[in-house]
């Protein structure tokens, strides 16, 4: 059967090729148990080819099934909505970098390696670390190759947590930690969303590998005094490790400055759109420290110079570290990653240019802060659910009445609120975690607060 | 004549801010709220101005347009990497994947704002289980190594739930790197099982080694010397018998998909790589797309949350009696499952065949081509027909010439074709590891082969050009030691500037 | 007013660059006299500098303003709707194509000139003629050129052409010859859609610059004996000018065959949408005859050598035929074309194959028909307008009752049913032009029809 | 150092179709229709067979991505070419004019479906018409060329009408090519009004000429020698005074846009071109976009149809009482059109402005570091500013050493940045006409000109060097006499292979 995709499947060339080779086709699978072999069509598709517009009418009316909201959603709990600028979707769809396989041979795609260089270099720059690597799948696998990390590291097995720890990064890192022995201990996080330092001083002991933060909290706060549970991990021995929404750094103190050992994060708002959870960047990265930059997973990309000294270039770097060279001994076992979300990335942010980061973080700041606003106006039916002072992005509302039921209402009137926090968090019931990102005008933070007052 | 694209592109974090003294474009309605109070207090301040310059839009898009001209993808030429199948993106597939209607999608969205969504993502799964033979997958691993890994640990948990927890995993020595680094973050001690000398797994060590430590098997089949594994109804009954489960590594499913399925060679969990046989891009290294894909038995096992039909709706089960866990927050690389469910529906059953038939007679007939000059050896029964690939040897070369296959593979560049997979699998010496998957014509096919025995013959007459090589890229070999020599690591320029250094 | 789009609009760069001027920017416009000078803000746009993303919206808001039909409309008339391929967008919207000038510099722009050459060859073969230039604006405006191109090589005045001339067309034909003294006289086509030859032979004499022929015409029928007009041509000294949609030449006897000394086209259909009629690509050729290759309006690319004879290249030929060197004795004033249409065609011809055209050709030629069975079995309330044997693509049809009101009914149920034939041709009154193009399922057909029984 | 990709690429039509034996892609909805009769009786069939090769998507997409590597957008580098207007396309404009919503609209679709995209058209005409000053615009002329015919019909009109036919036009010996021949398109006698030493309009040489025969002017403000024509206001005073019209070539807009208006400085009609000023793409040389404007009492005359708001509706007016008729299909490039309304929208009144006034720095900038050095000259007045471009000579150079413009041009390529308009205007020896727009870099103008330095010293140093570029591009410098000899003439495969010929 001809199909454009496949070129030499004229019936005319296979029985040409197959002449050359001296075998009949069956002759090519005899070594196939006979029994194996599947004597009737597979059970998938529409039953024969479609055309492209066939599929896309398909497509279409599958898709025309979903529910637009009217203005953009307010979900968030560390993804939110954002632009795509057009020429970052331009740029990242140029078939030379996203056709491209891992440039293994960097000769002939220096091109691909600059741009993860670049990656690497600006999120440096931004978490304010020296080493960032080429990309993880996303946040809740990069917090997860964290501990792994700090666990080789230290070769100590436990990681103490916020209790409010992003609940799916929570369960994603457990599932990956404990059948190497690895154990999460949750440290208590006080009503303002601040660490408790002391119940972080009592669990903090040498059997501890890392202390993790995030910053801002799943919750969104920002935690005031983060240097100094560098403080008390420097007293155990222990590594400290912060999960930080980079466009914050644009304006809040980036965790290098406060300590970090390792940096995590998570790309999908530079430029990635949510793709209903799955376009996603892990950004993983630490300390010029020669035992935690041989202990990082995943690929890395170095500047160096061609064999005569006279030219710059750009190669995959430290290899030994990897699945392909190292095998069960690797660091990890990723092998691909997320790198074309790390070019995206990178095109963002440099489409924004450091004064466009400063000014969407500036805004997004704004936005959470004009939130809050509505929220303390309606103090007799909502609150905020931590009474911290400084929120960015994202903002937990305890409602009076049933979440749930406010939640439907809004849903079925074309507004997306909050992420319902009850069946993720302990202790968060009739709360909603609302983000309010770039995408949000002041007519749209307006109609949800109203369209609330209305349903409520 | 073929030659790369040259550009002297600067560094983004070594512009100069003060030539570049832009400052960004708009933010949406940022003037809406410019009466509202900034709230940063001095101690929570960032303090260090990242070096990140601001320029014009025109400057980004000539920067990457620049990069893009020297990178090399599928699109430009053929990309024979073995075990990687670089086979053709089709482009229609992007439009169904990227969009602003998914873009804005969450992946905690009500159930019932995304049915068509759902919907979409369940008739993809139903119809790689058909592909697979087995009965329920999930898309959440992100890539095929994380699939392996979730498969491990489905393993692991099955033996620990009947009481009898169990720490070796079986692997053919001819394995990918990534299922014994994926075994051992398990928990795994990794036991290496050795090649026949036909190139399949040894059957007998097989049998000596399984025992009531053995968990289980990882393998892919066709294996990596692109070989289809005769005995796998003999190794699954051995591996079965001691009550171990079998893991099929589905990086190669391109050589058989449609002739044979893994589940009925009694495989109980498959890992799909979605961006190898279903054509998601790779996109320079990733995202890819993984599946997860198991017996009915074993459907309890699969890390949560799954899609499930209740009462003609879909929703997404989170419950997790025996489940292992989550292997990634949500719900998958979605965008590679909208792919896949293109791919599909456009090749439809047919098709799907024709694409291992394909692969496969394309694979056999380079294989009579390249070997009808005595340069290239196959080693491991040359007579055996492969499937998805084929793996050559240049030991020959090597020892007559000094020429290696690293020589060759940069010699290859210079002929505007990429490289095939070097010195893998480890039981060939000199290795070049070729797949053409379904999508090189032949004329590239027979162009290949004329390359590769121009350079054997290079190689001979005049081995320096080779070891020269590549010219006809945008830079010429590079120095590996300085780019990985503790003196000279260079992987940010942050780092290069001296630690915490800033301007 | 810095803009991302402006690199050296900062005021500081600006200020640096004055200084280094040495004047003032108002120095720099003194020459303009001062009561020129607009003292206010033009009043454009929305009073300010909009992001992407408020664009968007604001061209959503705008835009959702527009009705949908439920399935793809039936508009003919020359343009309809069809679908383009997702390569074809890919690659036609390649930066290094899309945003380069005409390649005057041929040695950078190879990779555009290869592609015009291709165009211009591929079109050769389909209208089997030996030379087509780079490019018109659109159908109408490239048969308005082939008038005056021939007005020019015979020296003469007058232009016959069918009564059932596209009417657009027509009125730009008119406005494009009237002021060089040309004219149209139009000859008559009997009941089955044919030129009337013996009016025509009445009509031809030695002042008749062309005989012109829409074939199929704009009714979409076949005209049987087309190279009967090229003996009229011969035996007056005239030329024959064919215009052809490209598609039906798939399958259809091409002007080339049949004696055209040019040939016409409108490329709209081969993958470059409706576009509300704005993308489109007039396609003009002549035979091998020098004294019409050197009439040629609009740019034309040729292959040669380099100067060492060695390597094959492309460049522009025959410049001295264009408006800048020739100035008012030019063979055309046209300078910008439609090159990228051109380009975008070549890769949908390309992509489609020979095979594919006929395909979809035949595929088009069989849904015509199956049309007119439909509207064979309605005979009571609908007919077809011409009695022609053969239609390619497009179908007259003529109604019993008020086809204006059949037509709105319809628009408002979301079918948009064939143009109104009424305003446009003399004699169709109640009649309308139906396009069955390659979007439309059997299903689309039979929604159509059933919904005519509906409303009628 | 640049180079520019390279690739031996086959021409379609001359590919051996029987190494290309596919079949092409699925057309829609085939199947559903293949039980019809399909009628092409004997005599009308397609007889020969057409070198069209059927290929797979892959091959196409090669070929293709290959050839664009071969070509040279702004997107790549900087495109000085004077008179051209190549300035940055942004990219989000794509996202407006390219979807699958517009592409489905037919031009004849009923008013009341499509009024969203009918406001957008009528507000865009509305800004498009206070930007010059005048009353009226149409989308109508697909580019400016057409837009001078349209105009140039209007005026031949307008004189028609009040019953004293003219048929004299008034032309700068400047002008570009364009307004000659659309005049003469338009029936009148071209009467060409000399420069003077100042680089103007000779007021005096215009004011002898302009008679009872003059139908009206047609004028570029500021000239394509970049100066503006300072003396307009007289101008425009002596051709009204004997009954003329004038009209505005706006391919030079983008120097005064927002600080000076031709409907103020007296023209009654103008044209712009949206692929210039307003940054629609030039598409390797279309399509672009034409737009018509003119004052209140020529309304009437515009081409049809126009747009007109009734009764809060917007419709397509056809009537067309004085009107010159139709000067194409329909309602002119729509895309562009769309293009345009996103450029003013993000641009905003301040962003208009800013064009010109970054473009006017950006020119003088150029000149004063260009002029730093003793090799290239400004001829006309060298002390007055210019606008949007500045028309060097590089006579000195051919006088000292017998390398010409062209010559400096090809050299231009080899590092990475396109040629300027050469020999254009006429009225400057060996001109190299210069235009940076406002979306070059100072970087990047500091760069041209140290270039152009170094290739004047490297003329004077070595001047068969110059003369023997281009050598980083694709291809060296071409035989254009063979290309346009009648003997070796090459327009088409076809036309090679001889005339009827096929396979
Ligand atoms: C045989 C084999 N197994 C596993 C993998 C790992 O898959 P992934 O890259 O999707 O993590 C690969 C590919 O890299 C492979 O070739
Ligand atoms: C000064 C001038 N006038 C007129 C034109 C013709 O415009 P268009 O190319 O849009 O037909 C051009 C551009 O080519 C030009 O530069």
């Amino acid at each position: 059967m001809y199909h454009v995709w496949i070129p030499n499947s004229s019936e005319e060339l296979k029985k040409d090729m197959l002449r050359y080779i001296g075998r009949s086709f069956d002759e090519l699978i005899e070594d196939i148990p006979r029994e194996l072999i599947l004597r009737r069509d597979l059970e998938v598709g529409f039953g024969r080819p479609l055309s492209e517009y066939e599929l896309i009418r398909i497509y279409r009316s599958y898709m025309d099934k979903n529910r637009k909201p009217k203005i953009p959603p307010f979900m968030g709990g560390g993804l939110c909505p954002t632009y795509i600028p057009q020429v970052v979707r331009y740029l990242a769809s140029r078939g030379e970098f996203y056709t491209a396989y891992t440039p293994y041979q960097p000769e002939i795609n220096q091109g691909i390696l600059q741009a993860l260089f670049e990656y690497q270099s600006m999120m440096a720059e931004l978490y304010s670390i020296d080493v960032v690597n080429a990309s993880m799948y996303d946040g809740s696998t990069a917090v997860a190759e964290a501990f792994r990390l700090a666990m080789r590291v230290t070769r100590r097995k436990a990681i103490l947590a916020p209790e409010i720890m992003n609940p799916f990064y929570r369960r994603v890192a457990e599932t990956w930690i404990e059948p190497v022995g690895g154990k999460i201990i949750y440290y208590r996080v006080d009503r303002g969303g601040q660490p408790d330092l002391e119940d972080l001083e009592d669990k903090a002991d040498r059997e501890t590998a890392a202390i993790y933060l995030e910053n801002p909290t799943y919750l969104g706060n920002i935690v005031e005094k983060p240097e100094e549970l560098k403080n008390i991990a420097g007293k155990t021995g222990s590594l400290y490790i912060v999960f930080s929404e980079p466009t914050s750094l644009a304006i809040f103190k980036p965790p290098g400055e406060y300590g970090a050992d390792i940096i995590v994060g998570e790309g999908a708002s530079l430029g990635l759109g949510l793709n209903y959870g799955g376009t996603t960047l892990g950004i993983l990265g630490v300390r010029r420290d020669q035992s935690l930059i041989r202990q990082l997973p995943g690929k890395l990309v170095g500047m160096t110079t061609d064999l005569k000294g006279s030219e710059r270039g750009f190669t995959l770097i430290l290899q030994t570290r990897e699945q392909h060279i190292r095998r069960e001994r690797a660091t990890s076992n990723i092998t691909t990653n997320a790198a074309l979300m790390a070019v995206q990335a990178a095109i963002y942010i440099s489409y924004l240019g450091m004064s466009g980061l400063r000014r969407l973080a500036e805004t997004i700041a704004r936005k959470t802060r004009y939130a809050i606003d509505h929220i303390y106006r309606r103090r007799e039916y909502m609150n905020l659910a931590i009474g911290a002072r400084y929120f960015y992005r994202e903002v937990p509302i305890r409602f009076r009445g049933d979440y749930g039921t406010i939640y439907r209402r809004l849903v079925d009137q074309g507004i997306y609120p909050g992420i319902r926090l009850d069946p993720l968090l302990k202790g968060f019931s009739n709360c909603g975690l609302f983000c309010f990102s770039d995408v949000h005008s002041r007519d749209d933070i307006d109609l949800l607060f109203e369209s609330i007052d209305k349903v409520i | 004549m073929w030659r790369q694209a040259k550009w002297d592109v600067e560094i983004l974090t070594e512009i100069d801010n003060s030539t570049a003294r832009g400052s960004g474009p708009e933010v949406p309605f940022t003037h809406q709220f410019k009466d509202i109070e900034l709230e940063v207090p001095e101690e929570l301040a960032r303090k260090t101005e990242p070096n990140i310059p601001s320029l014009s839009e025109l400057e980004v898009v000539r920067h990457f347009i620049r990069l893009s001209q020297m990178s090399f993808g599928v699109d430009a030429g053929m990309i024979p990497l073995g075990s990687c199948t670089m086979k053709y993106n089709p482009k229609i597939l992007d439009a169904l994947a990227l969009n602003s209607e998914i873009e804005f999608l969450h992946p905690l969205q009500d159930e019932d704002t995304v049915q068509g969504l759902l919907e979409i993502l369940y008739t993809t799964e139903r119809w790689l289980a058909e592909i697979v033979g087995l009965d329920k997958c999930v898309f959440q691993p992100p890539a095929g190594s994380a699939g392996e890994f979730a498969g491990a640990l489905i393993i692991r948990k099955y033996h620990l739930d009947r009481g009898e927890p169990r720490d070796e995993m079986l692997i053919p020595d001819s394995a990918h790197g990534s299922n014994f680094a994926s075994a051992a973050m398990a928990g795994f001690k990794v036991v290496k099982i050795p090649t026949r000398g036909d190139g399949c797994v040894d059957l007998d060590a097989l049998k000596a080694i399984a025992s009531n430590r053995t968990a289980g098997i990882m393998l892919t089949n066709p294996n990596t010397l692109g070989i289809f594994e005769k005995d796998i109804l003999e190794i699954a009954e051995a591996i079965h018998d001691i009550g171990g489960l079998l893991y099929y590594d589905g990086a190669n499913l391109n050589g058989i998909m449609g002739i044979a399925r893994p589940g009925d060679m009694g495989f109980d969990i498959v890992h799909l790589n979605l961006h190898k046989t279903f054509a998601t891009p790779h996109g320079g290294g990733g995202p890819g797309g993984g599946v997860l894909c198991v017996r009915r038995d074993l459907i309890d096992y699969l890390p949560r949350p799954i899609l499930v039909r209740e009462g003609g709706k879909l929703r997404w089960d989170y419950s997790c009696g025996k489940c292992i866990g989550m292997v990634r927050a949500y719900h998958g690389n979605i965008t590679s499952a909208l792919r896949t469910f293109g791919y599909i529906a456009m090749l439809g059953p047919k098709g799907l065949r024709e694409v291992a038939e394909t692969t496969i007679i394309n694979t056999n007939y380079f294989i009579k081509r390249v070997l009808e000059k005595p340069y290239y050896e196959l080693p491991y029964s040359p007579e055996k027909p492969r499937k998805h690939e084929v793996v050559l040897s240049a030991k020959k070369i090597l020892n007559d010439t000094g020429v290696s296959a690293e020589d060759i593979s940069k010699r290859l560049l210079d002929h505007g074709v990429h490289a095939p997979t070097m010195y893998f699998p480890p039981i060939v010496d000199e290795a070049l590891m070729i797949e053409f998957t379904e999508s090189e014509p032949k004329r590239e096919i027979d162009r290949f082969v004329e390359i590769l025995h121009r350079i054997a013959e290079e190689a001979y007459r005049d081995p320096s050009k080779v070891k020269g090589s590549p010219t006809a890229t945008s830079v010429g070999r590079l120095d590996l030691v300085k780019a990985n020599h503790p003196k000279t690591l260079a992987p940010s320029t942050r780092y290069v500037r001296g630690e915490g250094g800033s301007r």
